[in-house]
């Protein structure tokens, strides 16, 4: 089941209810930044990022159910996937497997596939 | 032959289901399914019900009267979901019963 | 076309089962049991688990890839026995499920 977990913990828009809201994951510290989190879970973070290149916090917290190859077990919260249609394709989602690693996140999106085009009447 | 009951590979796409304009994460993940049948006698790990192991011995000495009973989930498990709701807030949920962990004949 | 998923009749005969060599009473009670399809969308009283939302809607977009879910029981009922055990003792149980009470999609 591994050992309990410590991540970054941010909640923008319920910042009202933030003890009610990570209730049910964790514990979160005296200053609102960090949360135990219950045995095996991970660490998220959710960022929203505009052009030219602002980046704002969203979400930060416990990932404490994960489906098999759901990725989130590295050391470092890495942004795999394109973001979503929503808000634009703004959000960046990462999830991690050690203790405070959704601080912040890196992005490494798979490389388009090279679609090399053939020519349909070769050079005779 | 048909194989017994047993869990079997789904890979549910959120993306390819549309609903990638609610869901943040995941956008995918392994949900499995339970497939096979449920032959008379019932194995112990598929744990049949009082009425599955009467249902199945009744199906098998007049399959007339009643139908086999079916392969299905008899245990599930929870994943996480980060989506956008009505009022466009972020939210965090566990939803229950998403993946399946094993099968039997109910 | 085939009914949805619902509750159907079946009567069990416990001396047709050549189980009266053991069992006292009751011969023959009323099992139920489930049948009928479990089609997109699934109706909210055939309670379906999460999971089972998913398979039908991937089974409605693409049938080959999964199978629709199967119509079983969800709740089931006790009833009560009296047995001779293997001391030759006479028993008096209470059997775990063996009542359909109602069907859904799984």
């Amino acid at each position: 089941q591994g050992e309990e977990r410590e991540c970054a913990f941010t909640d923008q828009q319920q910042q009202g209810e933030v003890k009610r809201v990570a209730e049910g994951e964790g514990r979160v510290s005296p200053e609102n930044t960090t949360i135990r989190c219950a045995k095996g879970s991970h660490c998220f973070g959710l960022w929203e990022k505009s052009p030219p290149g602002e980046v704002r916090l969203v979400k930060q917290g416990c990932w404490s159910h994960l489906a098999e190859h759901n990725g989130c077990r590295e050391d470092r919260c890495v942004v795999t996937h394109l973001p979503p249609l929503i808000q634009n394709g703004t959000y960046h989602f990462c999830c991690c497997g050690s203790d405070m690693c959704n601080v912040n996140f890196t992005e490494d999106f798979p490389t388009p596939s090279p679609t090399t085009a053939q020519p349909i009447y070769p050079a005779t | 032959p048909r194989q017994r009951c047993h869990r079997k590979h789904l890979h549910v796409n959120f993306k390819e289901m549309g609903w990638d304009d609610w869901i943040i994460a995941p956008l995918e993940y392994d949900a499995f399914h339970c497939s096979g049948t449920c032959d008379f006698p019932i194995r112990s790990h598929l744990e049949p019900t009082n009425h599955a192991i009467i249902q199945t011995l009744i199906n098998s000495m007049d399959p007339k009267s009643t139908p086999p009973t079916c392969c299905v989930p008899t245990r599930l498990s929870p994943i996480s979901i980060l989506y956008i709701d009505s009022a466009n807030n972020v939210v965090y949920k566990q939803y229950e019963d998403m993946v399946v962990e094993s099968c039997g004949c109910r």
